[in-house]
């Protein structure tokens, strides 16, 4: 069913939620089609009949039948089994169901003019304090304070996400200036990233990016991975704020997790001006 | 043909012109305070706990509380111009015009010393929320009393009502609409007092 | 007033000053056609960088600076004036300041506008506020670039705002002042026999119309003058605490709210987009009774259709921000309205096409225009739907997908609608019909045109590609896959630009040399064709018109001729 | 209301001043009541009330309201139900956001 959107343009989905939200935008699109197909042959065929040159004299009364209001009510009664049936339990799913920390892997996004600063807790599953004192666009984008409990193992990513398959991910979403808003077109995500909130999402990938780059072959997207978009206007950078994504197997996500330890500890040697001779 | 129904009430609708027009422009005015004591109340919720109370604090009570009596005042005066009207009674009409003009003029320089009293000690609308919107709130209701000013002294002063010898219907039609206007500006302060000055 | 029509006008009282409702109706027609024909150029410009960015746009690149390529800030500037000068500056003033004071009085048999000289502070705050909002491009600071829903915190940081807003404040008055008029006119000045149910279908849409101005307006109003506070006084009404913008902390009380903005800035713009279509569905009305030489297919419907679907349009606004983290009761609720909202609309348009069985169909411009607007606001509105289920805006929300949508709702709709009634109404302001092969040549390429710009939106929106990007969706590997479309869709709009010049030539020659006509060029039923052409200076008819029947008594049975004017016994 | 004569202005004239003694003890009475402790919620309450009845006299008394003609009560009824739904707009900011913090 989904095919004919598919066809016209929707990315390959690659997360549990996503799919049921193509069901919807499936079955809207479909309720759109017929009701655009109905209504024009009708258009058509009154157009061509009832012309002038054909038919001179019009009729005062018209159509007597109120078939039409049958037809309106079945309208709304689609839209009633769309809300019910797809439409609430897809957002409760989305709101309510955020699961907890302990239950999914739990990152930060911390969205700036005109980048996407990821924030991971480290093994210790929590996330130490930030600060807006301590903030310096070069060395502590989201002012992380190091002191505070929990923070010293704690990595900061620019524009880099990284996160396993087929695991619960959530994502507190906020933002330091403007409004941005966190997209990912193939899976489904999209959530506006507001500054004074921090927003909820989550959503569990069932593809890893080396599984996706197969799927765009000979298309004109071949080679290129998944990537972060910004769907809100933020500035004259909103157009390049983009942000990459890497959606690792298991094993291939532990590695990474070690690899970004091991960079923290390099890093923290030197505690003059750290990360100084890295780059 | 004519403009109808401009002194005459239409039959049907038993309203003229002016009177449909005022209370249409009030429904708006209505929404444009009502949007931001929305403003008002959303904000008092983003705001910390205590905030907006405790620079609500800052502000001046008494000064206020004379500041209503002295706009109930206006409007009492406001609706005797009218009833003098009524009742033929020209020379009345301007006392109590003039006493509505006095007591606006009265709220407007107690405005202006409560004002320039928090630009003394340093408050101005960036201090805090709770001033910005005060001073917003204010503001454009001082707006609106200079504005219903400068209509009343129109037709207190002798080139605005020489209307009253050649078409007293309609004058006395005129002195309604402002009134009613004015009563509005009235109404507005009466929520203003309490929810900027009291809680 | 002193509308005594002896005394002699000198030029600028009787054309430029002029307190007559018709000179301040042709006043805003051109005023808001010229600043259409504006913002139509500002797209082109931005079309132009879509299709081939970074490439000198031809002919005017040098107003763009030294390499004549358009840069970010710029193309931003433009964004936010296209649609803030096509929907406030251009659309509304158009169906609500011209058609809605031109013809409102004369279709119901009116003198002239209840308070004409507030009909004229209207137009001239309409056109101080148009000229403020033009200047901004030639301020130091630039013109607004935060989009025409002017976000906060970014309109507040970006530049240009200030003008923006100050406009805004001007034009707000101005609509508030005119749809005052409008609604007392209706009310108070309909000719006797003229009861709420023989009003013409116009009539009604203005009148939802003028409700709908009236009482969103004013939140906006008070968003703006707000806002302005937090640019000019630095208070931080929309200002959260703890921003850190381009590296340090800004430097304010904080403790406000972006989304206040949001729910006000909504709270007025969705009823707004129906201020955009009623007085277009009002025209289509008109004209498709007119040319199908019948009444109205359940007139009673639809005029409770669109009292219904103004009196909704308050509640549907936080459709606009189902992102902005909305939880599952107000979703629901909103949800729920917004699809509550497009069953009105479907019964609008089921009856318009139902009125077209057994009818009589003349094929004039008009007509083409009128029946061209059926599918085509069929397809932005039924493109609503997706967007008003929460599940699949999460996908398209901010994408062209909704850009697809309201243009097909606003440019082969409204704009369209538009063009009927000035090719319906243009005998009654001059005595003159335009020409019918011009226009013709106009609406054909015009509704091809119109449908290569927008039809590809949709696959690029499904795709995911974000709106407002300067680079078109270059930079993005999803959108790869459609960037094809690109140049199509700027193709067609330069063609589509090309289309309007026989509607310009049109308009001219026929102002001139037009075909003379009568009272009643099209044979129609309604007031307004009953006064001569042009009506009468100050007051329209020659006698007062009284009303006997509905507005649209075409082909009334045992009648000598196929239309029944309301005028006559 | 044209048709007044004078007698019936001048029972107007005494309900207006009637009005005007209502307004003034109200007021003090809503600064006197802001003085007591209680709760914030009973405060606003109590403010509300008060100010309700104030503007409820002005309308009613010094702005006709009571006699006014039924186009313009359904107008303020219109304006009122639009203006209520815009109050409710900070409700929705307040308890139905998925924000943490
Ligand atoms: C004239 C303007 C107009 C109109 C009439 C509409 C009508 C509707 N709009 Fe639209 N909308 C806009 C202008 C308009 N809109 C604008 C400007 C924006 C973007 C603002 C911005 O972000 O910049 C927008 C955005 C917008 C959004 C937000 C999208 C997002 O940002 O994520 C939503 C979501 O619910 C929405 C929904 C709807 C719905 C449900 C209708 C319904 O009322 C539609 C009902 C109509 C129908 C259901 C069609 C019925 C007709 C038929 C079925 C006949 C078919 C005919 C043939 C086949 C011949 N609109
Ligand atoms: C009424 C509203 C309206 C209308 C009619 C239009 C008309 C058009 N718009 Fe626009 N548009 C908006 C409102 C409108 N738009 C809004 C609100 C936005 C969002 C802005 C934002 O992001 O903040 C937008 C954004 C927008 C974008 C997206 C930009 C981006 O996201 O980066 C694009 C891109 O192609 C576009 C294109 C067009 C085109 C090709 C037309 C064409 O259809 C133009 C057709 C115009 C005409 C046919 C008019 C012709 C009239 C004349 C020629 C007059 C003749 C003159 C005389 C006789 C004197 N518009
Ligand atoms: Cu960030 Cu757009
Ligand atoms: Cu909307």
């Amino acid at each position: 069913m989904i095919d004919i959107l598919h066809n016209l343009g929707l990315p390959v989905n690659m997360s549990i939620q996503g799919a049921r939200i193509d069901d919807v935008n499936a079955i809207i699109h479909w309720l759109m089609l017929i009701l655009f197909v109905g209504w024009g042959t009708f258009f058509i065929v009154t157009l061509v009949k009832f012309r002038a040159s054909k038919n001179a004299k019009a009729s005062y009364t018209g159509v007597k039948s109120h078939l039409s209001s049958l037809l309106e009510a079945a309208v709304a009664v689609i839209e009633v089994v769309i809300l019910f049936g797809f439409a609430f339990p897809i957002w409760a799913n989305r709101v309510t169901d955020v699961p907890a920390s302990n239950e999914s892997i739990h990152l930060r996004v911390v969205a700036q003019q005109f980048a996407w600063n990821i924030h991971y807790p480290g093994p210790d599953g929590k996330f130490g304090q930030t600060r807006v004192d301590l903030v310096d666009e070069q060395e502590n984008p989201i002012g992380l304070d190091r002191a505070s409990d929990n923070a010293s193992d704690d990595f900061i990513t620019i524009n880099q996400l990284h996160v396993p398959v087929n695991n619960k991910i959530r994502i507190d979403l906020t933002s330091k200036d403007v409004i941005h808003s966190f997209a990912l077109p193939e899976l489904r995500v999209k959530q506006d990233a507001i500054p004074g909130m921090s927003i909820p999402l989550h959503f569990t990938a069932t593809m890893t990016s080396e599984e996706f780059l197969k799927t765009t072959v000979g298309t004109s997207r071949e080679g290129k991975g998944l990537e972060i978009a910004c769907a809100q206007l933020c500035g004259l950078g909103h157009y390049r704020m983009k942000g990459f994504m890497t959606v690792h197997d298991d094993e291939g996500y532990q590695a990474w997790l070690v690899e970004q330890a091991e960079y923290l500890e390099e890093e923290s040697g030197d505690d003059d001006d750290w990360g100084d001779d890295d780059w | 043909m004519q403009i109808p129904y401009i002194t005459e009430e239409r039959p049907d609708t038993g309203l003229t012109n002016s009177k449909l027009g005022i209370w249409v422009f009030l429904a708006s005015e209505i929404m444009l305070f009502g949007g931001l004591f929305s403003a008002y109340v959303f904000l008092r919720i983003a705001a910390p706990e205590g905030d907006f109370a405790y620079w609500g604090s800052k502000l001046n009570i008494p000064m206020a509380t004379i500041n209503t009596l002295v706009l109930i005042s206006s409007s009492m005066t406001m609706i005797m111009s009218w009833a003098s009207l009524k009742m033929k009674d020209f020379e009345k009409y301007k006392m109590y015009m003039g006493l509505t003009l006095l007591f606006a003029s009265i709220f407007l320089v107690i405005k202006y010393f409560e004002y320039t009293g928090k630009f003394h000690h340093g408050i101005y609308p960036s201090s805090s929320t709770f001033m910005g919107i005060y001073f917003t709130l204010t503001g454009l209701h001082m707006l609106h009393i200079i504005g219903g000013m400068i209509v009343m002294g129109y037709f207190w002063l002798p080139f605005g009502n020489k209307m009253w010898t050649t078409e007293p219907e309609r004058f006395t039609n005129r002195i309604e609409i402002a009134g009613l206007y004015w009563h509005f500006v009235d109404l507005v302060w009466i929520f203003l007092f309490p929810i900027l000055y009291l809680l | 007033m002193s509308n005594d029509s002896h005394h002699e006008e000198n030029f600028l009282q009787k054309y430029i000053f002029s307190v007559d409702h018709k000179i301040i109706g042709i006043q805003y027609g051109i005023t808001s056609l010229m600043f259409l024909f504006f913002g139509f150029c500002l797209m082109m410009v931005m079309r132009w960088q879509l299709a081939y960015p970074e490439t000198p746009v031809p002919y005017i690149g040098g107003l763009l600076g030294e390499t004549g390529i358009l840069m970010p800030e710029i193309y931003n500037m433009l964004g936010a004036m296209h649609g803030t000068i096509m929907i406030f500056l251009g659309v509304v003033p158009l169906a609500v300041g011209a058609f809605g004071n031109y013809i409102v009085p004369l279709q119901i048999g009116a003198p002239d506008m209840a308070f004409p000289k507030l009909n004229a502070a209207s137009y001239w705050s309409y056109f101080i506020g148009g000229v403020i909002m033009l200047a901004s491009f030639f301020l130091p600071e630039g013109a607004a670039r935060s989009g025409w829903t002017s976000y906060p915190p970014l309109s507040i940081f970006e530049t240009g705002q200030t003008a923006w807003l100050i406009g805004m404040v001007f034009l707000i008055t101005s609509s508030l002042l005119g749809s005052m008029n409008i609604i007392v006119t209706i009310v108070q000045l309909r000719a006797p026999g003229l009861t709420w149910f023989r009003l013409p279908f116009f009539v009604w849409g203005q009148f939802v119309t003028a409700f709908l101005l009236v009482l969103a307006f004013p939140p906006l109003e008070a968003a703006a003058v707000l806002q302005l506070m937090d640019r000019v006084a630095q208070t931080s009404f929309f200002l959260p605490s703890g921003l850190v913008y381009s590296g340090a902390a800004v430097d304010v009380y904080g403790s406000g709210s972006p989304l206040l903005w949001q729910h006000l800035f909504w709270f007025l713009a969705h009823p707004e987009v129906y201020v955009l279509i009623l007085p277009a569905m009002g025209i289509v009305g008109d004209v498709i009774a007119n040319n199908t030489r019948k009444p109205l297919w359940g007139y009673k419907s639809i005029v409770y259709g669109s009292v219904f679907l103004g009196f909704m349009s308050f509640i549907v606004w936080a459709h606009h921000m189902f992102l902005t983290g909305m939880g599952q009761a107000m979703s629901s609720f909103f949800q729920t309205t917004t699809m509550i909202i497009s069953i009105p609309s479907v019964i609008i348009l089921t009856s318009f096409f139902i009125s077209l069985w057994g009818a009589s169909i003349r094929f004039t411009t008009p007509m083409l225009f009128a029946l061209a607007f059926l599918p085509m606001f069929g397809i932005g509105g039924l493109t609503g739907l997706p967007l008003g289920v929460g599940a699949s805006d999460i996908h398209l929300h901010d994408t062209y997908y909704v850009i697809g949508h309201f243009h097909y709702v606003v440019a082969p709709g409204t704009i369209f609608a538009l063009f009927a009634g000035i090719y319906y109404w243009f005998p009654k302001m001059t005595g003159r019909k335009m020409s019918e092969a011009l226009g013709k040549l106009h609406f054909w390429p015009s509704l091809i045109f119109m449908n290569g710009i927008f039809l590809p939106m949709f696959i690029q929106g499904l795709a995911g590609v974000s709106r407002r990007l300067y680079d078109g969706g270059q930079s993005y590997a999803h959108a790869q896959d459609v960037l094809q479309w690109n140049e199509f869709m700027s193709i067609s709009a330069f063609c589509l630009a090309a289309a309007q010049i026989p509607f310009f030539i049109n308009i001219f020659v026929s102002m001139f040399n037009g075909e003379k006509v009568g009272r009643n060029p099209w044979q129609s039923t309604t007031i307004e064709w009953s006064a001569p052409s042009p009506p009468l200076p100050h007051r329209n008819f020659e006698n007062q018109v009284e009303v006997y029947r509905g507005p649209y008594e075409y082909s009334v049975p045992g009648a000598d001729k196929d239309f029944s004017p309301q005028t006559e016994k | 209301m044209s048709d007044h004569d004078n007698g019936h202005i001048q029972e107007h004239i005494r309900v207006y001043l009637t009005v005007f003694g209502a307004l003034a003890v109200l007021t003090l009475l809503t600064v006197g009541v802001s003085y007591l402790n209680v709760s914030s919620t009973e405060a606003i309450f109590l403010a509300l009330t008060i100010a309700t009845i104030k503007a409820s006299l002005v309308a009613g008394y010094f702005m006709h309201l009571i006699t006014e003609k039924q186009t313009i009560v359904w107008l303020l009824i219109l304006t009122f139900f639009f203006f209520l739904v815009c109050m409710f707009l900070p409700m929705i900011y307040d308890f139905d956001h998925t924000r943490l913090s």
